[in-house]
């Protein structure tokens, strides 16, 4: 049957697409405001956090609208729950995409510590766990969301890697540490994006399959 | 509030005898938009509906009082014509009551009434429109000299929304539409609903909180023949402004 | 939207002046039907009253009929039509009874129920004078009683025992089958249910329909005609084999047996007395019916 | 719980069905009886002479026994009456049922009750002595004891069958399909001609029936007043003698086991196969009725 | 699962003469357990409810063949008395059905018919009781010599339900108890049935499947006389085995 | 009226301040393990840190029962939809009491870098935000909730404050570098624990009034 409560869904469904959209884009800008040494992309990260924020507030209030008027179950339900959930992790992501980039403006007027090839290539893996998410959403992918998982502890190894080069140029030169703590937090940043995008996916079987798969396999 | 209005309601009072039955009621309601009342039983909803096309003028004893502007026409105007207001304000009652004729003759009912058809072939062609509009033509296309009453409940119901479509009503007033049907005849009266408004201004009492949450734009909450409570729906149903309306909505009232 | 346009509003404008002229009319024609019904009505009532007033009195009503009928009371006549009603009434009032609980509360048998009831609702539709060739073959001839007060009551009572079915059992289903399910799922027995819910609720309804039988059974004619009325007895019936007097009969003897003058006017006399007696019997299951109806909780 | 309570209630639930059983034999009873009673006549006359013979002479010797005449009398006598009865019957109805305010309704349908409760004998005697004369002053005719007098008699008896048949049928279509016909911008009068009474139409097809039915087996009122000629009749402003009249009025005086007794039983018969099939027509009517 | 089972079904079928209403129904229901039973119409959810005190016996050409037993009693045993049995599985129906006569005589029609007190004194005790069970009592207290029918709705509901209890069932089935009744009087029984739950075993027949989610422990739905899906309610509601059952609840069926 | 579902929602309330509670001891213990430098009191953290997770995943599935059978409206529905966002903020601020607790036991293993005394009052001024927030829960107080807005900025400013100084060990001794990324890290950890603290408040005056704050404040 037809259900005019579909259209509704979807298009709670587009806005939360949407939002992971702004979200990768942030992502990206942060890197390259960091790459480039721009502030003014960085400046335009934290500007789009607030686009993003905003969003964040107006699919809450769509999915509490729902809960209120539709009084949603079985798969609605763990679809609108999900998507609360997802939005929640989306908006973090940008918080945490706008705080990389705040330290990437702040790191542009001071010296280059080395160039930067790790954090990128970090962001990168974020960044395509962050699309494949968002696609098994889109097609309700339950074997492309566990993947994820996986490829959580890759992006782990990263951080630690990554964590014990910017140590050693700290060791090397004290005027380092200040850059090099800025780049630990980026670092520390992009691993708990990943997190979230781990919780992301795992809402996504949530929904999907009704299996809780969270904390399980958290280490 | 930049919805046009097309229903507007200012200190209107309505009493059976001694019986007040509303007081005071202000409401404006805009085109194209589903208003739904809710309130205990007794409130004054029906009365309320019923004020809008002068159904209550057959009950004795009823006065009504203020003003009630229909596109800024007072429909208690004594110029009005009863009979044309009806023709422009449509309504479809709690049970499904296909007059016992055939289908096309149900539909075509109304037509012939207010004689609004130039030929034969212009009423079945009016008659198929709104068959399609209430989402039946389908289902009934082949049928249409069976018996209404060979139709199920559901059917019955689309089947009077759609007699009251064809005389291409400005308003529509649904009194309780689904109270006597099943969760999926409901279901589908409540879709239909919701396309309508595209082309029609549908006001619904409803003792069901959930269906006025479900397609209703705004939501009237009414109490002792008063209104209390008017606004999105939405909103309505997550914090709404009084207590006494969420406490009536929580069930935590009575 | 489909806005109507002016010339749409002004085509109804005049249709509308059509539509409700024809209304005035239409109304007009059903009043004055009615009122011809009534005035029917009217006219008979008060011409027989107006007609037979002066030969009623307390002598007409309680003396015996002299001189060949053409002075004297009628009072065999009422007294037969008494008799005859009762004796109907014995043997119809039980057996409806019982039929109507059986086929409301009792018949599984679809089948049987409806061939039971066809046989009843075509016992309904058999003329009255046919009720009164069956008497005659089977309870004068055959069964040897000859035209009396038991043949007679006999067919009167077949006569009216699809109307005391049919009442009786429209006076059981007006109990809610609610009322029977409740009794049963509390643990009563299909009897307990019958006498202690469904019978006393209906009780009045039954009595009703009873009444207006008996006011039937008053007024017939055709049927006692062969099978035990006669027109003139200088007794009282001693025994439920003698023949009786009976009103309706006793007016039909008189336009269309002898033919003195005076018989007209005890005609108009025993016509009134008819007629009173059954309207008063009809009035009394009406009142009963309308205060019945009136405490009727459900 | 098998107290000695418990088995006296088991026997009278057990007399039930034989209770209920009696009608059918009855009914039976009545049937053998006139089959049995009727058949010797066919002896006398074949079927074919017995119902379109247009000769009644019972009392000839050999007698002449064509009931066409009588048939043809009670038909145009109840036709007669259906015509007179049918739309003063209808118009009561819809007037008892759409238009008077309850007060007036309070006294209508008592009315009509009483009207359906007076005995045919007190019609038949008012037929002869009220409207006879004015008949055949009207019509200036020998006598006014003719067909119409009959019919007029028998539609005014006809009447409340017809309207309380059709004013429950009328009663039984929902407010709600009113109150439909109202909110398309219907006025009372449409409602009722358009609404109510196509929606009442079996009722009033049964009440029609039953109204016929109740006309063609009247006895006393026709005896009383249709004049009693035996011929085929021609206008209904003729005496005639119509089947239960002659049923009636010659029974008393013809010898047991004759031809002529035969022969009365046989249109007894006639009567009763024609009722029963007028009433199963009715039941079935009434059964194919409220749909809503 | 180790709660007792009251009742336990094991491929029960019935027939209305040809048809065939119940096919293979297996379900246990365990003491002092609400258990739901929801799914289309005429999908057999009455006709299993009156399985249960063999109200169907009533009805002509009703069969049933399979094992149904209540403590391990076979209700269908051709022992069984089945005015114990349904004393011992009491009912309330969908439109409330109080006697014609007192409250009181209501409430102690089944104490006289199965002749369960000693004494007035007693009698008037156990009346007491069972409304105050209802949750009737404080309302009806004094009044309990007016007719049954001048209590509204909802109490006519509660009164049916204590005349119910005062017989002492163990099991009580309730066929749509509310689905006439206003959403505040609705909203009074599902409490009541929640708090009945302690003593009793209630199965409840529903069309409102929110209804359902509200108020019993598991659930069975229905389709063409065949149970698809039997559990707990909050898992039936959030996460449904079937696919067909998640559709129907939902509303993507049909 | 009575409603059954009253008790089912205490229930659900019940448990999360059980939660709240259990957090609450988190953070005493592992700002504990780190004043002490004592190993045990870590593990039992992260011990701990399970449990609350499994109470994260019940509380989280009695909202969705909830929802799924009680089709809430109105104040029901942002009470239960508040529960749902406190409940993950509370298993967040868990999460980072482990992670603090964690690093706890690997700084009692190195020398002490200074004695411990910022870190404590740091994370007393965010307990005893986190015991008024649940106060206001309990009451319906959103005066006292709106409060801790202001006290979140209070913990932002001892954050660069801490930070500065740990900055200053940092640069003082090349040896101190690993020792003080882990303590700016876990100072970053109680500001976040603040910033959900601080969440919280707002989901309860969301819950209470119906209205959103979220966003606004935040710089
Ligand atoms: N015909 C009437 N005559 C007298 N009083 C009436 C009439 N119709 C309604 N009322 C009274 O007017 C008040 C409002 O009735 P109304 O039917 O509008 O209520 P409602 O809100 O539609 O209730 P429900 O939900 O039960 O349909 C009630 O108190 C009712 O008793
Ligand atoms: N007395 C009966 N005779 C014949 N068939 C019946 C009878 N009662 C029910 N049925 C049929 O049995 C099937 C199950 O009916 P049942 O009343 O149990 O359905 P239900 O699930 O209770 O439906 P609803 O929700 O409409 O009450 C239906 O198809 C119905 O048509
Ligand atoms: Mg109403
Ligand atoms: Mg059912
Ligand atoms: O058939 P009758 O009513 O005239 O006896």
């Amino acid at each position: 049957m037809e259900r005019h409560f579909d259209d509704e869904l979807n298009d709670m469904k587009r806005n939360i697409l949407k939002m992971a959209t702004m979200v990768d884009e942030s992502i990206a800008k942060a890197i390259k405001a960091l790459v480039e040494r721009n502030p003014d992309i960085a400046a335009a990260v934290e500007a789009d956090d607030e686009a993003i924020d905003m969003l964040e507030i107006e699919v809450d209030m769509q999915c509490l609208a729902l809960l209120a008027r539709r009084q949603p179950i079985a798969i609605d339900l763990r679809f609108i729950t999900s998507v609360q959930k997802i939005n929640n992790d989306l908006e973090r992501i940008a918080d945490l995409a706008a705080n990389i980039a705040h330290r990437a403006g702040v790191l542009s007027k001071n010296p280059q510590l080395k160039p930067q090839i790790d954090i990128p290539k970090m962001a990168e893996l974020v960044r395509a766990m962050l699309k494949d998410t968002i696609a098994a959403l889109v097609e309700k992918n339950t074997e492309l969301a566990r993947t994820i998982t996986a490829r959580d502890k890759e992006v782990d190894e990263f951080y630690v890697h990554v964590f014990r080069e910017i140590l050693t140029y700290m060791m090397e030169d004290n005027g380092n540490i200040k850059t090099g703590i800025e780049h630990i937090l980026i670092v520390k940043h992009l691993e708990r994006m990943a997190d979230h995008v781990t919780n992301i996916a795992e809402d996504i079987v949530y929904m999907v399959e009704g299996k809780t798969i969270r904390h399980k396999f958290e280490k | 509030m930049d919805e046009s209005i097309r229903i507007s309601v200012k200190k209107f009072n309505a009493w059976y005898g001694e019986k007040h039955a509303l007081k005071d009621v202000d409401i404006e309601i805009p085109r194209n938009r589903i208003v739904a009342m809710i309130g205990p039983s007794g409130c004054g909803k029906s009365t309320f509906l019923r004020s809008i096309n002068r159904m209550n003028d057959l009950i004795e004893g009823f006065k009504a009082q203020g003003s009630m502007l229909l596109d800024d026409r007072d429909i208690y105007d004594k110029d009005i014509d009863v009979t044309k207001l009806r023709r422009n304000v449509g309504m479809v009652f709690q049970k499904p009551n296909p007059f016992p004729m055939t289908i096309a003759e149900n539909i075509s009912y109304g037509l012939r009434i207010n004689r609004m058809f130039k030929g034969k072939k212009d009423m079945l062609l009016q008659v198929e429109k709104s068959l399609i509009e209430a989402g039946l033509w389908e289902e009934v296309k082949d049928d249409l000299d069976k018996s209404a009453f060979e139709l199920s409940g559901g059917q019955q119901q689309r089947l009077c929304i759609a007699r009251a479509l064809v005389i291409r009503p400005q308003v529509i007033l649904m009194d309780e539409p689904t109270a006597s049907l099943d969760p999926i005849s409901t279901a589908k009266i409540e879709e239909l609903i919701q396309v309508l408004k595209k082309e029609y201004t549908i006001v619904i009492v409803t003792h069901n909180m959930q269906q006025a949450a479900r397609v209703a734009d705004r939501t009237a909450f009414f109490m002792l023949g008063e209104i209390v409570e008017y606004g999105d729906t939405a909103k309505m149903f997550t914090k709404p402004d009084k207590k006494i309306t969420e406490d009536y909505i929580t069930g935590r009232f009575g | 939207m489909v806005e109507k346009t002016a010339q749409d509003l002004d085509a109804s404008e005049k249709t509308l002046k059509a539509r409700y002229g024809a209304q005035a009319a239409g109304f007009i024609i059903v009043k004055i039907c009615v009122l011809i019904v009534l005035t029917a009505l009217g006219v008979l009532i008060g011409f027989i009253v107006m007609k037979g007033f002066g030969v009623v009195n307390f002598e007409f009503l309680t003396a015996m009929p002299k001189n060949g009928m053409i002075e004297g009371g009628i009072f065999p006549a009422i007294l037969g039509t008494f008799l005859l009603s009762m004796g109907a009434l014995l043997f119809a009032l039980p057996t409806g009874i019982l039929t109507a609980v059986w086929l409301t509360e009792y018949a599984t048998s679809k089948k049987f129920v409806r061939i039971i009831r066809i046989g009843i609702n075509s016992l309904a539709g058999v003329p009255s004078i046919v009720f009164g060739l069956f008497g005659l073959a089977f309870f004068v001839k055959f069964m040897q009683f000859g035209p009396s007060l038991l043949s007679g009551s006999l067919v009167l009572g077949i006569l009216i025992l699809p109307t005391v079915i049919g009442s009786s059992e429209e006076a059981l289903l007006t109990v809610p089958r609610a009322f029977k399910e409740a009794s049963l799922s509390l643990g009563a027995t299909r009897w307990e249910t019958m006498y202690k819910v469904i019978l006393p609720n209906s009780v009045s309804g039954i009595i009703t329909g009873v009444i207006l039988s008996v006011g039937r059974a008053a007024g017939e004619t055709a049927p006692i005609l062969m099978t035990g009325a006669t027109f003139y007895m200088a007794r009282l019936p001693d025994s439920i084999f003698s023949k009786v007097m009976a009103l309706p009969y006793h007016i039909y003897a008189l336009m269309t047996e002898g033919s003195h003058k005076e018989q007209t006017a005890i005609a108009y006399g025993t016509a009134l007395v008819l007629l009173m007696l059954v309207i008063a019997i009809n009035s009394a299951a009406i009142y009963i019916r309308i205060r019945a109806r009136r405490a009727r909780k459900w | 719980m098998a107290t000695h309570t418990g088995m006296r209630k088991n026997i009278i639930e057990r007399i039930l069905p034989f209770a209920a059983s009696l009608s059918l034999l009855f009914l039976l009873g009545i049937a053998i009886t006139l089959v049995g009673a009727s058949l010797p006549v066919f002896n006398t006359v074949s079927v074919k002479d017995f119902i379109f013979g247009t000769e009644w002479r019972p009392t000839w010797e050999p007698p002449i026994l064509g009931i066409w005449p009588l048939i043809v009398a009670s038909f145009m006598v109840t036709a007669g009456a259906i015509i007179i009865a049918l739309p003063l019957g209808l118009a009561s109805a819809v007037y008892i049922a759409e238009l008077a305010n309850p007060a007036v309704k309070e006294i209508l349908k008592p009315v009509m009750e009483i009207l359906a409760g007076i005995p045919s004998v007190v019609f038949g005697f008012f037929g002869i002595v009220f409207v006879a004369p004015i008949v055949q002053r009207i019509f200036h005719l020998d006598t006014g004891l003719t067909g119409f007098t009959a019919a007029i008699i028998l539609g005014l008896m006809a009447i409340p069958t017809i309207s309380s048949i059709s004013e429950d049928a009328i009663s039984a279509i929902p407010k709600d399909m009113r109150n439909a016909s109202y909110a398309l911008g219907a006025n009372k009068w449409e409602t009722i001609i358009m609404t109510v009474i196509p929606g009442a139409k079996s009722g009033i097809f049964t009440a029609i029936i039953l109204g016929v039915s109740r006309a063609l087996g009247e006895t006393m009122t026709v005896l009383m007043v249709a004049g009693g000629a035996a011929r085929v009749p021609v206008s209904l402003l003729q005496p005639m003698r119509p089947l239960t009249a002659t049923i009636a009025g010659e029974m008393g005086e013809t010898v047991v086991g004759s031809p002529h007794y035969h022969a009365l039983f046989a249109m007894g018969l006639f009567l009763f196969l024609i009722n029963i099939a007028f009433n199963i027509i009715a039941e079935y009517l009434q059964k194919g009725k409220r749909q809503w």
